[in-house]
């Protein structure tokens, strides 16, 4: 019935985000074309929103030999397994020496790391975006706090500590129609491991691994520094933001009980996002992409005067911090590649995409679009990203942001260890278990899985 | 006329002789229920009323949820407030719809074709349930009515087939069928080169009618097994072979049997997607995706979407729920009113 | 000399020429024995090249490190480090399910650490739960079904129709159900003390609870549909004799319908036992797998990381399950299986 | 009281009535066979009494209550059901105790029960053979021995003994009467073997088509049977009948007259149709019947078809001479109006295509209104033989040859 | 060629030996009934010919062929089962015309013959209805029509009929020997009738144990049994046996003695016990007996109870004064060694508890080995009624009274 093998006949298949397929789809279709790959059919096909699932789905169309999707996007947290495993071609012998030397002069190098070959530095894949974490806020809630513009101002370039923070989120709260302060993501995935809790225990002073330098291994040969008192006091301002009453586990003394709603420990990055949407939530953690969706793109967006950003709070200045590397604001880094399908059978078509791409007026048109932050330094401060509504009023914010970027713990053992991570933090911060009981038990499974690498 | 005293010393034994002093209301309504026939029989009635009325509830409840979800706007579901307040009661938790936005059904048409998943789940329930009942009306056969040394090994290896989990399968059967060569396992050497049947239907018939083969020949088995031999005997004499006593006298006359098992396959295919999700690569409807790889997609691309989700379930149950209004009515109740002589 | 060869008209099977009547006179006369393996060969074929083959590929594959990155031969280390608690880091769940009692140890070889003893404890429970209140409730539907009353097809159709529900419909229903922000039923039932308030699907005991009641919801129908069909094949004039014999309802059922049906309630238990031990589906869609650890998740979640292990954790599995029906199989064989 | 009454019961299913309007009164203790051609509703009304099927109208009476709308378990009977329905699942031994479990006898008494049942049945020994490792007529003996263990009021038995051999079919019928008149229960028995109704019944009821023909002791069917069909229906083979008119002098057939004086019958006049029926062992050669009383008018014939039973000979006699075809039987020698049907001793000299001469007994011939089909007389012998006007009526009907006489 | 031949033919179950090393050989074209007690191995031996049952040990052969191993469609047989075995999900016409859709005939066809076929059993009307709203007598002539329209070279029939009632019966017979003699064909048959197997068959085959104990037309096995076995199975009401010794002057039982000459006897010499066999309508009542020519001297008896049966009386009697309980009958009076069933005319002036002198009839008198119950003689009539050596051997055995006497 279904004789050939492709339905979107002579379109450049593209594996792509499906929240962004779905709001502004067409768009980036147009802006690729224009770019430069015109006349080139480009079909962007959604994958999981679950970026773990969406690993294995593409894993497992790459280890069969799927001609399609031609292209992928990739998060720079897995790309290098594909790179291992050979199951995406080398744009450096694709790619004209031109090309990848625009790559090499022009991409942050930090993140473009994340997408070469670790042995000989060859480049597999297209930095798109980086991604930041930012705390995203009512404006409009803080105004009925007596907050103003100047505040504002402030907040999105100074970093708080929780403790200042929590305090003027809890009045925001007090002030407004918001139920709670915080909305985040805490359920037991990946993106509490890698991301909310990396946050959160970095701000502390702590790691999992004995600080920044110990972040891509070596496996085995680094310390697990999970049982610590850094990590537990993080895990415990968690607890009390989450917890109804005090307890022998919470820092009621410091930070306010109840100012997230315990449904975090359930959610993933749209709960959130929809949560301060709705009204409910004061504040949110999350990425570029909820502000654009939620000042822009949403069924009923929130006008941009009533959005704010500002960088994470933190726990300890970077010089107190316990493990080397941490302390103060920090944004867990992730971003995302474009990568080539090795077995495509429209390789010209798809690297003309790729070029496309690669033009400055297509990471401008993206971060315009959908937020995705250039993946240029040189187009931080361009004009065009000023002016992007809605997306150049955050770039300050964002700045910061990247700054302060950790970058994730991904090496052999992660996928283990993260969810053995997320399953205890999520534990604790739930109540269901002592947060020192939780470290202890992290630090020694942690240590079992980097002994059996 | 039986003042002759009873030869034997039990004929039936009498009730249990009832005094009638000191009963209160519920002791005699008991008793008026053991003794009075037309009160017990209404007494079953009501009880099987309750019964039933029961069981569709808590079946049909979910759905229910399901549908009050997809009707529900999604930033209503959000709010979570389903308390529904009763007069005397209170705020009783139950979740009625709030607000009517049936337009979630359309949505959902827009983004999943679901037509073309409906489509590649039927010929792929149909082909392996085919193929099934053929091979397990044999097996069933065999180990139902014949004897023969190694019956009792053969079923257990049969059966042993079903414990190990699907997964245990996968990895040889995705190599195989991406078209690599099969090699002898521990003496790697190479037998043959299969198709690439990764994206066919295949890839999932295969393994799948493997999967549900050891059910449904147990299930068979037991049902021919019951058939007197006298009826096979007499199809013989009238001149069928062995098979055919099979296939004209016991299929039909263990008709609810091999229609529980039919029923049983063709829902497990519809509904299995650990095999098809792989199988068919991208769940895309032109790589033989079942419904549920279409859902699932749907699920996974759009986590809050709730009222989406729930509005995609429903649809995808719809196919399922015609089915066995009808088919039902066909296989099963067609074979009941023939059974049940009352 | 035959009259029903002299009339015209007819071609009879016999006189017809050709392979096929050959054939078909070959089979005939095969003995039982051969006769059945003739039967049985094809099955045997299509099972040997989807269930054999992979199994033995599988299980090769269980007697390497793994695979995917550096294969590396290691016998049964992979099953050695299973029994003995080494390779509980590589599992999710490994320390939370039940509070642990410590059984380290006590035998010589095998060490029930963290790990597997959650994932056997989980799958038992979860298993002897389900079936039992499947069973009870499927065979209370099939009786239902049974009788003759206006709108049976329509509770037929209701009854049947959870069965028919995809696993991620299903799981999706039960997971919004207690999502906290969705659901409704987490606050009731956590007043009632059966769920945790928070974090209800985060929480083993909740989870484990919320997933059985799921999989009974929807696979009494499975056993219902079966011991339907088992009760429609009773022969109905045994009814008559036993009631005439002074059977009540009860004793009915108790002497008739129950030892009749009782072949097809095996299978029915047999298999839901099977089934319920490899859950996963369900687990993967309502909760997760850090969370209600089950055998089948601990294959699954190691699959895409370790191979070898993997495979082994599949023929671990696979000999629990051995283990656990063995019960009923030898009922059934007792019964002439 | 075990009385078993049956007021008015219709039980019709949707294009057939099975049974119609029946009213049956069964005392208490009395044996009552039922009888009657395949599909006339035996096993129907059998089924309506022990509470197996609820007539569609009627009421149902055991003892003095009325068990119309009573489950099967309460009304006291044990039933042994034409098609077997042994328990596929239990062993001989529990078959036949499965009533008595059920009514939780203690283990003891069960077992002398059984066993003695089995041994009525000739059954020991075989007490835990599956059903299916049983012969045919072993399987009905568990199904006679599962009904007698109860020892209930009423018995309900459904052809118990039709695959069983002569032999053990004497020795059951024996038992079944000890049994009856030991427990004094009321038995209710369908047969279609004509010397078991006869010998084991106090009252036989004939059906046919769901109505009852005629309810009254075995003799009583057999020499003054109601109407036609019952006529017809009881003794082996079956009675002649031939049809004529009722003349001044008597009747008038095609081949043979009877004479007697038509005024003596009631419910018939001259000019009537009538059907006479005799029976077979009620015709005599002419020779042999010179000790016969009551013999009519000597009637010429041919033997057709000689057909020797052993213990006696069957003669097809021939009216006419154009014969009956060689394979006319005794079913369609009874109704042909050119035939006769003889029984005669194993002994007697007689060949094929002989010419006899054959003589009635007149005491034992049956007259029948051809239309009705009801019963004018039994026996013409009270008759006279003529007109009551003539001056032959004081002739004596014993002068043999004088009472009518043969017509050609 | 549809001979049908049984060479060592046993089936054995686990511990039950259904057919003993049968040896059959029946004709193309020939009607042969088994008959046997219940679980001789009647419808085992039909199973095995028909090819459901596999021999333990021995042969098969219809026709010249040895169809041992051939499977039963192949071996040109249709059967009627005892069971009748219809199929339950199909309706009349369906059931019948199932080995004929099987054959592919064309339709006009086989609507033609399952309309004969309804019609020889009388269902017209009723083909579309299913078996369950069948009575059991319909039900068995459905299997006979399923049986008939195949027009097979052999058929077999286990029970045909049992379910029929008479008038039913004789109908089928006719119809199944005109069959028989229409097609040709070979019929096996089984019957617990012996009316049915009398009438029916060319030979019969009397099957005891699994073993075959005599096969012969129907009156030598009536008249001259093979054994004991064969003796007492034919005839109902069974044959009296009085177990005797042998003297010189011929047999002394307890009661009476038979006078003949010992040395006559093949196989059985003075000082033996043998038994005397003699059928109750071979008794006959003194003054009854002028005309019998081979009368044995009168004994005298009582009578003890009467069991009419319409065309017969059985009459017991008692021959010391004792007496047998008054329950006793037939079955245990024709062993009970004071007990003889004769039986009588239904106009004989007899009374119960009368004195009555009665006499054998020499000519049907049979003696059997006591031990090995083979048949010695049959009919004393050819044999001296004295010793060889006596002056009375030139007596004719024609003088009533003179064998013989009474002894007390
Ligand atoms: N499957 C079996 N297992 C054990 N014994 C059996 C089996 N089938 C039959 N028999 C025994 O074999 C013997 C012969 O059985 P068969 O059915 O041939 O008897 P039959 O002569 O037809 O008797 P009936 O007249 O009662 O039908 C019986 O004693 C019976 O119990
Ligand atoms: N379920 C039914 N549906 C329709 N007709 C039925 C049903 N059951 C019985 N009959 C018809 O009712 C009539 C009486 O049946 P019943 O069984 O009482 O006959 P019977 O006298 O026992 O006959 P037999 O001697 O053949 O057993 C028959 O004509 C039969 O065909
Ligand atoms: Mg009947
Ligand atoms: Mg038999």
């Amino acid at each position: 019935v279904y004789g050939g093998e492709s339905s979107s006949d002579g379109a450049v298949v593209w594996g792509f985000d499906p929240n962004a397929a779905e709001a502004v789809g067409d768009d980036i279709v147009s802006l690729v074309q224009e770019s430069g790959a015109d006349g080139v059919d480009i079909e962007l096909q959604p994958g999981d929103e679950d970026t773990g699932a969406r690993r294995e789905t593409y894993t497992n169309l790459l280890e069969a030999g799927e001609t399609q999707p031609d292209l992928f996007l990739m998060d720079s947290g897995w790309v290098n397994v594909f790179i291992q495993r050979g199951h995406i071609a080398n744009l450096s012998e694709e790619l004209d020496e031109s090309e990848l030397s625009t790559v090499e002069d022009e991409y942050f190098e930090r993140f473009t790391a994340t997408t070469r070959d670790p042995g000989n530095g060859d480049l597999y894949g297209i930095p798109m975006f980086p991604d930041y974490p930012t705390m995203q806020y009512r404006k409009d809630y803080a105004r009925e706090a007596g907050y103003g513009e100047s505040d504002f101002e402030e907040w999105a370039t100074e970093p708080m500590t929780w403790a200042e923070w929590a305090e003027v989120t809890q009045e925001i709260v007090e002030a407004s129609d918001a139920e709670y302060g915080l909305a985040t993501q805490w359920d037991q995935y990946e993106g509490t491991a890698c991301c909310t809790w990396n946050e959160v225990m970095s701000s502390f002073g702590g790691a999992y691994f004995g600080g920044r330098d110990n972040v891509l291994g070596p496996v085995g040969d680094r310390p697990v520094t999970v049982d610590e008192p850094e990590f537990i006091e993080g895990l415990r301002m968690m607890r009390t933001f989450v917890a109804d009453e005090a307890d022998d586990h919470t820092l009621e003394d410091e930070y306010p009980l109840s100012l997230a709603t315990s449904d975090i420990t359930s959610w993933t990055e749209e709960d959130a996002r929809t949560a301060i949407l709705n009204g409910d939530a004061a504040m949110q953690r999350n990425w570029p992409y909820a502000i654009n969706l939620n000042v822009a793109d949403a069924d009923d967006p929130l006008p941009v005067e009533d959005y704010g950003a500002m960088p994470i709070p933190y726990g300890v200045p970077e010089e107190e911090a316990a493990q080397p590397g941490t302390g103060g604001t920090t944004a867990a880094l992730g971003g995302w590649h474009l990568v080539l399908n090795p077995n495509s059978e429209r390789k010209e078509e798809a690297l003309e995409v790729i070029r496309a791409t690669m033009t400055d007026e297509f990471n401008l048109g993206m971060f315009d679009l959908w937020g995705w932050v250039p993946p240029k330094p040189a187009l931080f401060d361009a004009d065009e990203v000023q002016q992007a509504d809605p997306m150049g009023n955050y770039m300050d914010t964002l700045r910061v942001a990247g700054e302060n970027a950790m970058p994730r713990p991904v090496t052999p053992v992660w996928t283990n260890q993260s969810s053995l991570i997320a399953e205890e933090v999520n534990l604790a911060v739930a109540g269901d278990k002592a947060p020192d009981q939780a470290a202890a038990d992290l630090q020694s499974g942690l240590e079992d899985i980097e002994e059996q690498g | 006329m039986s003042n002759v005293p009873e030869p034997e010393p039990a004929h039936e034994p009498a009730q249990p002789s009832t005094d009638d002093e000191d009963r209160g209301p519920l002791e005699r309504w008991t008793r008026g229920v053991i003794e009075d026939s037309e009160k017990r029989s209404r007494l079953y009635r009501a009880l099987f009323y309750v019964v039933t009325i029961f069981f569709l509830v808590t079946t049909l409840f979910p759905f229910y949820w399901l549908l009050v979800l997809a009707l529900t706007p999604n930033g209503l579901i959000q709010q979570g407030n389903w308390a529904v307040s009763l007069p005397a009661v209170g705020e009783v938790p139950f979740p009625a719809p709030q607000g009517f936005n049936p337009a979630a059904f359309l949505e959902v048409f827009q983004q999943v074709p679901f037509h073309l998943y409906v489509f590649n789940s039927f010929v792929l329930a149909t082909m392996t349930t085919l193929i099934v009942l053929v091979l397990a009306s044999l097996a069933g056969y065999v180990f139902g009515r014949l004897e023969f040394p190694g019956r009792g090994l053969m079923m257990l290896a049969v059966l042993a087939i079903s414990y190990f989990p699907p997964a245990a399968f996968l990895i040889p059967l995705f190599d195989a069928f991406l078209g690599n060569a099969v090699t002898l396992p521990f003496l790697g050497i190479e037998l043959f080169t299969p198709p690439r049947l990764v994206n066919t239907p295949g890839s999932m018939i295969m393994p799948m009618s493997a999967l549900f083969l050891p059910l449904a020949i147990f299930i068979l088995t037991t049902f021919y097994s019951q058939i007197p031999d006298g009826l096979e005997d007499a199809a013989r004499v009238e001149g069928t072979t062995r098979l055919g006593a099979l296939v004209r006298v016991i299929m039909p006359l263990s008709a609810p049997g091999v229609a529980t098992a039919a029923v049983l396959t063709f829902i497990s295919v519809y509904n299995e997607y650990f095999f098809s999700s792989i199988m068919a690569l991208q769940n895309e409807p032109d790589q033989w995706s079942p419904l549920v790889g279409g859902i699932l997609s749907y699920q996974t691309q759009y986590t809050t979407d709730f009222n989406l989700m729930a509005a995609a379930s429903i649809v995808g149950v719809l196919p399922m729920l015609i089915l066995v209004v009808f088919a039902q009515e066909k296989i099963v109740s067609g074979l009941t009113d023939g059974a049940l002589k009352e | 000399m035959s009259t029903e060869d002299q009339t015209s008209g007819p071609v009879r099977e016999s006189r017809r020429s050709g392979p096929a009547v050959a054939i078909t006179r070959w089979i005939e006369n095969l003995g039982e024995t051969a006769f059945a393996y003739l039967l049985l060969s094809p099955i045997i074929v299509l099972l040997s090249v989807v269930a054999l083959y992979p199994l033995l590929r599988t299980f090769e594959l269980s007697l390497y490190q793994n695979v995917l990155t550096d294969p590396e031969f290691v016998g049964f280390g992979n099953y050695v480090e299973l029994l003995t608690g080494e390779a509980n880091s590589r599992f999710p769940g490994s320390t939370t399910f039940l509070p642990s009692v410590s059984v380290d140890g006590t035998f010589p070889f095998v060490h029930f650490g963290g790990l597997l003893r959650s994932a056997l404890a989980v799958t038992i429970i979860f298993t002897a739960v389900s079936v039992f209140f499947e069973t009870l409730i499927g065979f209370g539907q099939a009786l239902v079904l049974d009788q003759d009353f206006r709108g049976r097809r329509w509770v037929r159709t209701a009854i049947i129709i959870p069965w028919a529900i995809p696993i991620v419909i299903q799981g999706m229903m039960f997971f919004l159900m207690f999502h906290p922000t969705a659901g409704f039923l987490t606050d009731p039932l956590a007043d009632w003390g059966i769920v945790q308030a928070n974090n209800t699907l985060n929480d083993p005991a909740s989870s484990l609870l919320i997933i059985s009641v799921a999989d009974i919801w929807k696979t009494s129908a499975f056993m219902a549909l079966l011991i339907l069909a088992g009760l429609q094949s009773i022969d109905r004039s045994l009814y008559d004799v036993a009631k005439v014999a002074g059977a009540s309802k009860w004793q009915q059922f108790k002497l008739i319908t129950f030892p009749l049906v009782l072949p097809t309630l095996g299978i029915a238990v047999l298999f839901r036992t099977i089934a319920a031990m490899r859950i996963y589906g369900l687990i993967d869609s309502v909760s997760n797998c850090s969370t209600v650890p089950s055998l089948s998740c601990m294959v699954v979640s190691t699959f895409n990381t370790n191979r070898g292990l993997a495979s082994a954790v599949a023929f671990v599995t696979a000999g629990v399950i051995g283990i656990a029906v063995m019960g009923v199989i030898y009922q059934q064989y007792k019964e002439g299986f | 009281m075990a009385r078993v009454t049956l007021d008015n019961v219709t039980k019709r299913y949707e294009d057939v009535v099975a049974v119609d309007d029946m009213n049956l009164e069964i005392e208490d203790g009395e044996f009552v066979t039922l009888v009657g051609p395949s599909g006339c509703g035996k096993s129907t009304t059998m089924e309506t009494i022990a509470g197996l099927t609820k007539p569609t109208e009627g009421t149902i009476r055991i003892g003095d209550a009325d068990v119309t709308t009573l489950p099967p378990k309460d009304r006291g009977v044990a039933m042994v059901f034409q098609n077997i329905a042994l328990f596929p699942h239990m062993d001989v031994y529990d078959n036949i105790s499965f009533g008595l479990r059920l009514r939780k006898y203690n283990e003891e008494e069960i077992d002398q029960r059984v066993d003695r049942a089995a041994e009525i049945v000739q059954l020991e020994g075989m007490l835990d053979r599956m059903p299916d490792e049983l012969s045919g007529g072993q399987q009905q003996r568990v199904a006679i021995a599962r009904a007698i263990v109860r020892e209930p009021a009423v018995f309900l038995m459904d052809e118990p003994l039709a695959n069983l051999d002569a032999k053990l079919r004497v020795h059951m019928r024996t038992e079944l009467q000890r049994l009856h008149k030991q427990l004094d229960t009321t038995i209710i028995y369908v047969t279609h073997d004509q010397a078991e109704a006869m010998t084991m019944s106090d009252r036989i009821a004939v059906i046919n088509n769901g109505r009852l023909q005629q309810i009254a002791p075995p003799l009583e069917c057999y020499n003054e049977p109601a109407n036609l069909f019952v006529a017809g229906f009881i003794g082996s083979p079956s009675m002649n009948f031939v049809e004529g008119e009722l003349t001044a002098n008597g009747l008038t057939t095609e081949h043979f007259d009877i004479a007697f004086d038509p005024a003596d019958l009631e419910g018939a006049s001259i000019g009537d149709t009538v059907t006479m029926g005799v029976r077979p062992e009620d015709i005599y050669r002419t020779d042999a019947a010179q000790s016969l009383p009551t013999a009519s008018a000597p009637i010429d014939a041919t033997t057709d078809v000689l057909e020797p039973m052993g213990d006696e000979i069957f003669v097809y006699l021939s009216l006419d001479d154009g014969g009956a075809g060689a394979t006319m039987t005794s079913e369609q020698a009874a109704s042909a109006a050119n035939q006769l049907l003889m029984s005669v001793d194993p002994d007697a000299a007689i060949d094929e295509d002989d010419d006899v001469s054959v003589v009635l007994d007149r005491s034992k011939i049956h007259l029948f209104d051809a239309a009705s089909g009801e019963a004018l007389v039994h026996g013409l012998d009270e008759l006279t033989t003529g007109p009551a006007t003539g001056a032959e009526s004081a002739e004596s009907a014993g002068s043999a040859g004088s009472a009518g006489g043969q017509r050609e």
